[in-house]
């Protein structure tokens, strides 16, 4: 990603604007609309993972979005817009839990952190019954118009989702261009180093914190809308919310731009495919397939399915001289893994 | 004994070793020399098998072992004593040297292995039961050496041992090795300090910019022209 | 160690062959092609249930309720001469049900749906059914907000949270005080209940039926149903020395309860199990002779007039010959019992399932108390739930659960028994 | 009085189950440096195999342990061999990921094998009570805190005085500096590997007798036993099972004087808050936790 190519960003970019002309399938413009929810919660997650911080907090930021907006419009009147707006603040707000752990933590001891926070607020959601109404859920009005961002057809929603995720790519393509990326990449590469030139690496990770999460609650807000009913075990769900981006930007790339993207478009289908097709058959046997493919993935292609595709396409391009650099290659993450 | 032909080297896209021989006698000192970042560790770290040489052959006793694991090069007689010591810090003195000997654990003779570190080094005796990592920085140096030694090496390979120690334990340390090598094992010495080195060393070799640049006789090397002019500082 | 030439082509290999695998899963899921939905010879119905996650335990025998109704029925002919095919949807979580009900209205072309077991699954399914016009009939989830939301194509045919709070005081009044020999006033009620939406669904209203009746002295105890221990509930419970202790739990939690309270050596005047994981055969199995004597309130079970319950045996010979094994707990007759009356309704109306013909028809239907195989009746009320649809206390005998109140659905008179073996 | 003293007990008692869970996990964290995401369906794995043994075998529990050990241990040998070992240069990321993906699949072939019944062992000895001054404790309760502790003992004696023990020390502390002296580092994860996974298999024999089996039995304990890891310090065996028993401790303290919602709300607060305060756990030694911070 040394240079933004136009025409990578204007084919796809058309593409999905033009694509509920061709797809009139309500079933899959709902499927494209959760593929949009995924990408942008992975795209949003992915600010974190640049500065290499591995994050299973996500949940808790989608959550708050969720139930911010949700808490405003039915009990309080506030008009979603100026919800998802709150949405965007009380999230990045809940994030300020996680800022200690992420200054003072490293590795897998934050990542910990991260879902123990998101476990405590789905308990908390389930207890507070008088804000949250508990494991009932909250069920947002039926009132349509674009004013409540509620519609009949998907087509709207489409839309939407579709300027919220293209404006979370951009963010993020903008993120990874300015010196907050550049010194986020940094901080993934040798923290201690950067802190030596006078970076402050602390300011730097904090600032990821916020975007990311204020990032997430936008789209938590936008599905609690999207999907009317929103109860905690769902969205404080670690296996949805946090799992399931870091997974689609792992599966396609994590620290990359275009890997969270392709990640959420693969994987998204993938597991709703499996569940159409097997479900019924036998308890299960989805999920198991979905684990299995998953353990194989992650297997064989370690760098993420970008990183993948561009080592087979180097390799056929240059023929067997793959050699040299493939080992070179090994001899690097060796140290990393360390 | 140990013959080092041509190797070469990468750390992730950048390459490190570009062509390194290294030769060293079935005894005595072997300095290995060179200026900060000439790729000195880095041939340490593919001789004992860390980093794969990606081009080049390693041969021991008469053997190719450039395709051999680390454990198996220990297990032959090549042991490495890391930059920097990386001792077990968490762990008694005791303890390291007996993880040292690991590899030989099934000859029933580390109490007498251990017996003689500790007359090589009658501090470690004294500090047995310590924590490693509240030593000295002297004496961890001396539990790395013996770490290596209760391996029973043939060829003893020591990363910048006198790094961040006191002139005095320097010189004590470089008498302890000289000690070492006269029993009758070879000894690679890298070292940045050129001169100290070739004092105590009876061999030398010169490496710069990931290539051998100059091998001989400690002597020689003193004598050498190139050698003074470029790495002695005259 | 380094790797050779060979290796490294098989890894490319693979690689090239995850991707394919990843190519070839997503694409039929773009290619599925939609069905025709209900048609001249086929009936064609939307069926939601978990059978994966949390609560796939009863909602996988709630599925076979229904998968025992639609056989059934499809072997007697159908329904006015057509087909019934259930299309299936695994709803493990909120929004999986909100997104396969857009699949089985969109896709599939499903008119009518039905499910859904737990309460916040189906109030996420059935706001994309009622938004989007069609019907939907829920057979299972007891929470209120199901049919108060003014939808007037949601039905519910079950009973519900407030019929099984009602029958608790009911029962607490009518029986258990006189047995206990202590006033309403004066007995000491504890509910102890799990915090997914079924156990809050039911307390929510428990206090106001408390009210209703006289009871004081009523506390009301979350607990989480993931837990392993229950040690702190329970010791809360004995400091407080409740007569009745009203329990709502799912599966797991009600063994772990029951052998707490035995293990803690709470001495209870009465436990009134609340459905779920009291009626489960397995809840007996685990606590063996301990469980004697626990009351249950919950939908009908397998032990209970079979005059009061006709079609009953139907189910569970049919039940037995597919599973070998009795019914795991009354979900699925249950489920098999409001089949079967979504069924009769749609043969008044000749098969078609268009969502207003068929909310008509709804509305119009019929039946008595003790007609259908679960003993209920048929009769809505003006949200579209079922008034004739009740539920019935139990009491484990044995490795029976007896029908015990009221007493036409009893097969037996209760008995107070000190539960858990004390 | 007599009512805080059952709680301290009942506490005990459950902290005795954590630790259980814990020390196992705590030899694979430590060692071989893995987040294993999939510990408690292991632990699961061993409940079902020993509810297997018991109602197709009528096979003791306790006595069902010489099954289960093995098979589990293998089990362990085989995951980290097919499963981890060839991703030994991966990220660590790719690692906690790959351990997901067991999980979701361990969870979903418990469920596709045997449904969501939950499963369990009646065995009534298990079930009598031990009441000492009032108290009251089933001897399954029991004998499950006797034997964690016991195995965190042998566990400790063999951290500290075997050559095994000093190997795997030298691994929690620093993998690449064993390697070079010689110590046959994959042999060790193996061995690492095998002894956790039993461990966690031993754990759900033990806990069979008073929590039934279910597909989703094991998530809870994963979380959990890595909050007792991290509070007991990395390759502290001690520590785990301090860890364990303070956890027990705080979580039915805070159900019976708090709320019992909220009583798992209190073991991940008090887990965040000393992450915040002593990242290196309560327990553990300063150096080691820094080092497996993983830069």
């Amino acid at each position: 990603m040394k240079k933004l190519s136009l025409p990578w960003i204007i084919i796809p970019t058309t593409v999905a604007l033009l694509l509920p002309l061709f797809l009139r399938d309500q079933y899959f413009l709902h499927i494209s609309v959760l593929i949009l929810i995924y990408t942008g919660v992975t795209v949003a997650w992915n600010i974190m993972s640049f500065g290499g911080v591995l994050s299973l907090g996500h949940a808790a930021f989608f959550g708050i979005g969720a139930y911010t907006v949700s808490i405003l419009y039915v009990d309080y009147g506030v008009n979603p817009w100026l919800g998802i707006l709150a949405a965007i603040i009380f999230a990045a707000v809940g994030s300020l839990v996680l800022a200690i752990p992420l200054l003072r933590l490293r590795g897998p001891f934050f990542t910990l952190a991260t879902l123990a926070y998101v476990e405590v607020l789905r308990l908390l959601a389930i207890w507070a019954v008088p804000v949250t109404n508990g494991s009932v859920g909250i069920t947002t009005p039926p009132t349509q118009g674009l004013a409540y961002i509620s519609f009949e057809s998907r087509q709207p929603y489409y839309y939407i989702a579709l300027a919220f995720t293209l404006a979370a790519i951009a963010i993020s393509i903008w993120i990874y261009r300015s010196k907050l990326g550049y010194h986020l990449r940094a901080v993934a590469t040798d923290e201690d180093a950067v802190r030596a030139l006078g970076v402050r690496t602390n300011r730097v990770k904090l600032g990821s914190l916020l975007i990311s999460a204020g990032m997430t609650g936008a789209f938590g807000a936008f599905a609690a809308l999207y999907f009317f009913v929103i109860e905690p075990d769902t969205q404080f769900s670690a296996t949805l919310y946090s799992i399931q981006p870091a997974l689609n930007g792992i599966i396609g790339g994590m620290g990359t731009i275009a890997g969270p993207i392709v990640g959420a478009i693969i994987m998204t289908p993938l597991g709703e495919w499996l569940r159409v097709t097997f479900s019924g058959a036998s308890q299960g046997v989805n999920f198991m397939i979905y684990g299995a493919v998953l353990i194989i993935i992650v297997r064989l292609m370690p760098g993420g399915l970008v990183e993948g595709f561009r080592a087979i396409a180097r390799k056929t391009r240059r023929g067997g001289k793959g050699r040299g650099g493939k080992r070179s290659a090994d001899a690097k993450t060796t140290k990393e893994g360390e | 004994m140990l013959e080092v032909m041509n190797i070469s080297a990468y750390y992730g896209d950048a390459q490190a070793l570009e062509d390194v021989t290294l030769s060293l006698p079935a005894h005595g000192v072997t300095a290995f020399l060179g200026p900060n970042a000439a790729g000195k560790s880095t041939t340490l770290r593919v001789v004992s098998g860390l980093i794969p040489a990606a081009t080049g052959t390693i041969e021991f006793e008469g053997r190719d072992i450039t395709g051999t694991s680390p454990q198996e090069r220990v297990a032959m007689g090549i042991v490495h004593v890391p930059e920097g010591r990386r001792l077990f810090n968490t762990m008694t003195v005791e303890d390291n040297l007996i993880l040292g000997g690991y590899t030989k654990r099934k000859d029933r003779k580390t109490a007498a292995r251990l017996d003689e570190i500790y007359d090589h080094f009658p501090k470690l005796a004294e500090r047995r039961k310590q924590e490693a990592g509240l030593m000295s920085g002297g004496e961890q140096q001396m539990c790395a050496v013996g770490r290596g030694m209760m391996a029973g090496p043939k060829v003893l390979m020591i990363d910048e041992m006198s790094l961040g120690l006191a002139p005095v334990i320097v010189k004590q340390m470089f008498a302890i090795v000289k000690g070492i090598a006269a029993t009758g094992m070879s000894v690679l010495l890298v070292e940045q300090h050129v001169k100290n080195a070739l004092e105590v060393a009876d061999f030398g070799t010169i490496i710069d910019g990931g290539i051998t640049r100059a091998t001989g006789t400690a002597a020689e090397l003193r004598e050498s022209d190139v050698v003074r002019e470029s790495y002695l500082g005259h | 160690m380094s790797p050779t030439e060979r290796g490294f082509n098989r890894r490319s290999f693979l690689r090239y062959s995850g991707a394919g695998l990843l190519a070839l899963a997503a694409a039929p899921a773009l290619a599925s092609c939609a069905s025709r939905g209900t048609d001249a010879t086929t009936l064609r119905l939307g069926a939601m249930y978990p059978v994966s996650g949390t609560n796939a335990l009863l909602g996988e025998e709630s599925w076979r309720g229904v998968q025992i109704a639609t056989d059934l029925r499809n072997a007697g002919g159908g329904v006015a001469g057509k087909q019934i095919e259930m299309v299936f949807a695994d709803v493990p979580d909120v929004n999986t049900a909100a997104s396969e009900a857009r699949r089985l209205v969109f896709n599939k072309n499903i008119k009518l749906g039905f499910g859904t077991y737990s309460s916040s699954l189906a109030l996420a399914a059935t706001e994309v059914f009622a938004r989007t016009g069609n019907a939907y009939v829920e057979l299972g989830a007891v929470s209120e907000a199901v049919t108060t939301r003014g939808y007037d194509k949601v039905f519910r045919l079950n009973p519900t949270a407030a019929d099984m709070t009602g029958l608790h005081m009911d029962f607490i009044q009518n029986y258990l005080a006189g047995a206990l020999g202590k006033p309403v006033k004066d007995l000491r009620v504890m509910m102890l209940h799990e915090d997914s939406s079924y156990g809050q669904s039911i307390v929510s209203l428990a206090k106001a039926a408390a009210d209703k009746i006289g009871l004081q002295h009523f506390e009301a105890e979350p607990y989480s149903a993931k837990s392993t221990d229950l040690s702190s509930t329970v010791l809360r419970m004995k400091s407080q020395e409740p007569d009745i202790v009203l329990a709502v739990s799912y599966a797991a939690d009600a063994v772990l309860l029951g052998r707490q309270i035995r293990d803690n050596n709470v001495k209870l005047g009465a436990f009134v199990g609340t459905g779920g994981g009291h009626s489960l055969a397995s809840f007996q199995k685990a606590l063996g002779d301990a469980a004697d004597g626990v009351f249950d309130v919950d939908f009908t079970q397998i032990h209970v007039n079979r005059d009061f319950t006709p079609g009953i045996e139907d189910f569970i010979s049919e039940y037995h010959k597919r599973w070998n094994a009795e019914p795991a707990s009354g979900h699925s007759l249950s489920n098999f019992t409001g089949a079967q009356m979504l069924f009769d309704i749609l043969e008044t109306t000749g098969g078609n399932d268009d969502p207003e013909v068929f909310a008509a028809a709804a509305r119009k239907y019929h039946r008595e108390a003790g007609t259908s195989a679960a003993g209920w009746g048929y009769e809505l009320d003006a949200q579209n739930q079922n008034q004739q649809g009740s539920m019935y206390v139990m009491q484990w005998s044995g490795s029976k659960l007896e029908t015990v109140y009221p007493p036409e659905a009893a097969v037996r008179a209760p008995k107070l028994i000190t539960p858990f073996g004390l | 009085m007599d009512y805080l003293l059952q709680t301290m007990v009942a506490g005990l008692m459950l902290g005795g189950v954590y630790a259980l869970v814990a020390v196992g996990l705590n030899l694979i964290f430590g060692v071989v440096k893995i987040i294993n995401f999939a510990h408690g369906e292991l632990v699961m794995a061993g409940m079902y195999l020993t509810w297997w043994l018991w109602s197709a075998w009528n096979m003791n529990p306790y006595v069902s342990l010489v099954i289960v050990t093995p098979v589990m241990f293998l089990a362990g040998i085989a995951i980290q061999k097919f499963i981890l070992s060839p991703m030994q240069n991966s990220s660590p990321t790719m690692k906690i990921f790959v351990t997901l993906g067991l999980s979701v699949f361990l969870q979903n072939l418990a469920l596709w094998m045997f449904g969501g019944q939950f499963r369990a062992v009646n065995f009534p000895w298990a079930e009598q009570n031990l009441s000492l001054l009032g108290i009251n404790v089933t001897y399954g309760r029991l004998t499950a805190f006797i034997v964690a502790l016991a195995l965190v003992l042998a566990l400790f004696y063999l951290m500290k005085r075997t050559l095994v023990g000093k190997v795997l020390n030298a691994l929690v502390e620093d993998r690449e500096t064993a390697g070079l002296i010689g110590i046959p580092v994959k042999k060790y994860y193996l061995a690492a590997m095998g002894i956790g996974i039993s461990l966690a298999g031993i754990a759900g024999t033990l806990i069979i007798p008073f929590q039934a089996a279910y597909p989703l039995v094991g998530a809870h304990f994963t979380l959990l036993a890595f909050v007792v890891v991290v509070l007991g310090g990395l390759g502290n065996m001690a520590g785990s099972l301090l860890g364990g028993l303070i956890l027990g401790i705080v979580e039915t303290l805070a159900g019976t004087y708090v709320d019992p919602a909220l009583q798992q709300v209190a073991v991940f607060v008090v887990f965040i808050i000393v992450l915040i305060v002593r990242p290196q756990g309560i327990f553990g030694g300063s150096a080691r936790n820094a080092e497996v911070g993983l830069k």
